[in-house]
């Protein structure tokens, strides 16, 4: 199953908005945070997760979704985010804490709910599983077309969360696909000194559902085994674990000093970065000429613009606003 | 001409399970999971016929898997489904607390008011019966301390039923939190005045009002679930005395009816609050805080009869020992005239 | 590694001194409770889980194991204990809640501790297999010798721990040894339902550790595959899984009217029961005299009547002893 | 000869760091474990030095598995060791409660006291940077209410070297909560003033004694970690007025010094409880009954700033506005005033 042409330009925009996104958020993030950085302080405060050079996953699984199908991510949701569907300006404006928000400010960037596109996400590792679960369960239950892709990091992975939700999913037969971002840290600690054994999907097995490995945080490639799984869904033959290599490319959160990476290796990431990868292929395979990628940027980056100025723009909450939404 | 209503007293096992069966009728959403809550009918009977009539697909037994099926129940409510589930002893909520606390509770809060999530978690509280410290816990506080799910706690199988049919109609995460002492379980005991007569049509228990369930003058007892029997059999021993005695069952915890609190205690001007959950950080010391820091005018320092600071240990002359009971609160008062 | 005769008659003699003592609980647990069943009245209140029937997993392991090396076992401990050495005066003594008992009537029969043999239970499901990785962990920073057995039933494998105490296990490459009892049922809800795979054993390689299956109850069979990942653990080579097929003779607890097994499965389980079966095998390869076998259970019958007696005859404790030992 | 003793302030991220060292150093059986705690320090700095001093096998970065650790400290202090295990953030406590409440917390009771589980659990507490709902609670209550485990929470440096030093030798389970703004962490903002001078030896800090961290007549200000800052800024505005206020500092929750806020409030007569968890079911509650139940005179009624209950919001107008502050103590005190 490989992606057309203009599924291919899909996927290479989402990332595009995603980059730039990030980009722009970091920027923003760090007005007001000098000369000494304090997470309280400036137009974005509280923690950062970006998702630079992650976009591959979420745009690899998200180009076979639709607004009714459901995503769960987690406390690094911008670039899954995006590829879903959800509202950019509103999400910006969450992120900022405007009245315009997503959640009108209560969330903020680990709490992104967009009930349109049906996509959420939760701060807490691994906790995205059982909710993903179950809503593949009331579309099975209620007949109802639409599949679950949980999203989470390779050091969830470890989490019982993980093991749980996925015995349910298998016993149940459910509609909904596990993609782990293979960034190869949990904050500070490698993988290696987290998980037992080399690769996720080998951990399919244990419940009986396929596993596949995409090296190279190649979208082409997630898009093809994301395909597959996600149409496995749809037809009613169960879940599906993906491990994904993929590299992050920022810190674990803005003001992670990094040190635990080995010498060279955010060049070596760097030089892998998947964006200019994808360009490269287009304008090599798919004819995609220097116009019109010019004109796609351009693009993008005005639609990110628009979003910012959104979020800028608009009011904060009243500070008695706090009170309501605790029941509805 | 005159009808003939049918007496029927029920437990609050049946209660329960009637008031979701009614709900399963006329509502596809609503649908069952936990652990031996299908074939079984559930630990606590609260789920009996359930499987018969609605069969695997909407009575579902789970793994023992509470962290899976908690996040699952918080999924399926926000895609629109209305999911029941049960937690069989409230002690294990350790194994799923995030799900229900990170999620269950504070999802339609992050999300702006935007996602709904329609759970109704029902779960066995308390001891008496030698099950030890792992399985006899009411951990009223626990739950009712954190924001964003509404707790209630019946005494009685007229407002079980009542109380469940309202939980399953309400659009947030409720907790239902039922006793197993007044379950009307034989193998666990019965407390006799929970099997009350129960209408066999659906009824609504407004979610956060306390009900007065003895009025009197001298002295209010408020309690919840066991509390609220050992406050009756109390108010029946003082009224030998010709001490009168209000006797209030909150019902909720969450939201917690401090108008009917304060109302009782206005009147009377002495509390007792009863608890079968820890004394320290917990409901006794709320329903008290609400009463004073209010400046209602008491005869008496304020008492309560709560479970010690301690686990709960399974011997039998420990056990007992240690519940709350009508002789406490007979105690309480008689401290309180004392002073 | 094949048990010596010695050692089959250890394992004999510990099923028998299991059985008996579960037979004379169930006898006496009903003490009381007639004509209205009420699990609060009695010399043994609360919930009682019988082990009849599992006592092969027990001894097949135990005979590994040291009072110096560490178990944790479940709600359904009574086996593992005796094999493991508990004193047994002092346990019958905590089931009938005296203050003799191991801990002074607080814990009851799903609260067993015996730290001289090292031995401990919980009764939330699953929630053994930290503290015996913990133990484990114990041992090996401090060079001292002793492993760890963490026991649990095959529901339990579904739990959240079960996945995180395995991979943690394994990342570190603790001396311990997880062993599932598979009696086929968790309360009512029969294996099939509940896990994705047919045998956990399968689940190992999720974290790069052995995993054996050992059919049909075989305490001859158990002891060989248990020696073998205790000695691997000795080696200080890591963690093993095991899971056993095993029978529950009785219900999930007293009280249970069973009424999810299917037609004639008790009836095939007792015609499978591992104590007569065992006994015959001693009797053919072993000579085994029937003369010693009477001999052996007329022993084993007093042992437990000691305890039993033990136990009745004691004190209850002082109720007001309740507020000691919360903290020492 | 007099000596000059050197002026050494610390941070309590510092302070925690020194403790751990200082036992570390004289008593092999002490180790840590938890997420980002070895080569990183600590995503709150409290175990910065520690890998470098002391290698990977004493300071062990752990799996995302809090259940597993969590239990794995549990077998390790039962085995002879003295674990101090981090939970990154309180707000996590969900996904490994089990562990820690029904294991840590009981076992030495169920086993009748043969079993000691001296495990030191630190965690982080509180907000005010904009981290919302699932990384800035408190849940103070959430631990205290639960026998077993006693639970402190410093104000300052001094407390913190000493409650460490006190919790590592104590052969019971202990909570340690440290609040993020006063961690000392640039990043997390500070408050000054828990940056305080800590002596460069080891030293104790009683567990279950509160501390008069300011004397006064009118009114008692009891609070913990950020409340008591925000008690004496209060009562730093309130002797403007005239007003003496007291202010408490409770430093453990487990045991409750109860005798020392009930001293207070017989001075003073009158209570403001000051807690950044929420509300209901909480510290606040607990404070106030334990001194209106002994029949303390009181010349108003007891009032609390506590959070209200509500999932905590992200944006920075409502967090704020959200949180206890001196304002809204001086606003109570003058409700108090007012009746
Ligand atoms: C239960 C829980 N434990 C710990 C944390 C703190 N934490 C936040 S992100 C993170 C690392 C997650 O690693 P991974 O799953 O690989 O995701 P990544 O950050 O690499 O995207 C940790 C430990 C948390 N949020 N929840
Ligand atoms: C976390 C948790 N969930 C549920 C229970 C209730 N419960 C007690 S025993 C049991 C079944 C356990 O099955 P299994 O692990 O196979 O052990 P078995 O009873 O067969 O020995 C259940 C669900 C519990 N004690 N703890
Ligand atoms: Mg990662
Ligand atoms: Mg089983």
């Amino acid at each position: 199953m490989k992606p057309s042409k203009e599924q291919q330009l899909w996927m290479y925009e989402q990332m595009l908005v995603s980059r730039y996104f990030e980009e722009s958020i970091e920027k923003i993030y760090m007005e007001g945070k000098s000369p000494a950085f304090n997470m309280a302080n400036g137009p974005i405060p509280g923690e950062m997760h970006l998702s630079n050079g992650q976009e591959p996953c979420a745009v690899g699984v998200c180009a076979h979704l639709e607004p009714s199908d459901i995503v769960t991510s987690t406390h690094r949701p911008h670039h899954v985010a995006i590829a879903k569907g959800v509202d950019l300006d509103r999400m910006a404006a969450e992120i900022f804490g405007k009245k315009t928000g997503l959640s009108g400010g209560r969330g903020g960037h680990m709490h992104i709910f967009d009930p349109k596109v049906n996509f959420s996400c939760s701060g807490i590792i691994a906790q995205g599983m059982g909710p993903a679960v179950g809503a593949a369960l009331s579309r099975q239950m209620q007949r109802k077309a639409g599949i679950a892709v949980a999203f989470l990091g390779e050091g969830a992975a470890n989490q019982g969360a993980f093991h749980e939700s996925l015995n349910l999913a298998a016993v149940w037969k459910l509609p909904v696909v596990f993609v782990i971002e293979d960034n190869a840290w949990g904050i500070s600690v490698a993988k290696s000194a987290s998980t037992a054994i080399e690769r996720n999907d080998q951990r399919a097995a244990a419940y009986g559902m396929p596993g596949h490995f995409v090296p190279g945080n190649d979208p082409l490639a997630i898009y093809e085994v994301a395909g597959e799984a996600i149409q496995r869904a749809r037809r009613g033959e169960g879940p599906t674990l993906i491990e994904i290599e993929t590299y992050r490319l920022a810190g674990h959160f803005m003001g992670d000093a990094e040190g635990y990476r080995p010498q060279g290796e955010k060049d070596a990431l760097f030089a892998r970065d998947p964006i200019p990868k994808l360009r490269e292929h287009l304008k090599a395979s798919e004819g995609w000429s220097d116009a019109e990628d010019a004109a796609l940027v351009e693009r993008s980056r005005a639609r990110v613009d628009a979003a910012i100025a959104f979020a800028r723009d608009s009011a904060y909450p009243d500070p008695e606003e706090a009170l309501d939404k605790v029941f509805v | 001409m005159t009808v003939a209503t049918k007496e029927r007293k029920l437990t609050i096992a049946r209660a329960m399970a009637e008031a979701i069966a009614q709900e399963m009728r006329i509502d596809e959403r609503v649908f069952v999971m936990g652990e031996d809550i299908g074939p079984l009918g559930g630990v606590f009977g609260n789920t009996r016929g359930l499987y018969d009539e609605f069969g695997a697909e909407r009575v579902r037994d789970t793994p023992i898997s509470e962290t899976a099926f908690m996040g699952a129940a918080v999924g399926a409510a926000s895609d629109g489904m209305r999911p029941i589930v049960e937690l069989m002893f409230v002690d294990f909520f350790g194994v799923c607390f995030d799900a229900i606390y990170n999620l269950m509770a504070k999802n339609t809060y992050f999300s702006g008011g935007e996602v709904k999530v329609p759970v109704v978690l029902m779960t066995s509280t308390g001891g008496g019966y030698s099950d030890a410290g792992q399985h006899s816990q009411c951990l009223h506080a626990t739950f009712a301390h954190l924001p964003g799910m509404k707790v209630v706690a019946p005494s009685n199988a007229y407002d079980a039923k009542g109380l469940m049919t309202a939980a399953i109609r309400d659009d947030n995460p409720v907790i239902f939190m039922f006793h197993k002492a007044l379950q009307g379980m034989g193998w666990l005991g019965t407390e006799k005045d929970a099997i009350v007569q129960v209408p066999e049509q659906a009824y609504e228990v407004p979610i956060g009002k306390a009900a007065v369930v003895r009025e009197g003058s001298d002295v209010t007892i408020v309690g919840i679930t066991s509390g609220v029997h050992h406050g009756l059999k109390a108010a029946r021993q003082l009224a030998e005395r010709g001490v009168s005695a209000e006797v209030l069952d909150l019902r909720s915890l969450v939201p917690l009816d401090r108008e009917a609190i304060i109302a009782s205690v206005r009147k009377t001007g002495r509390l007792i609050v009863v608890d079968e959950d820890y004394h320290s950080y917990g409901m006794s010391g709320e329903i008290i805080s609400s009463v004073v820091e209010q400046g209602v005018p008491l005869k008496a320092a304020p008492q309560r009869v709560a479970y010690p600071d301690i686990p709960i240990p399974f011997t039998r002359p420990m056990e007992q020992w240690a519940l709350p009971s009508a002789d406490k609160i007979i105690a309480a008062f008689e401290k309180m005239e004392s002073n």
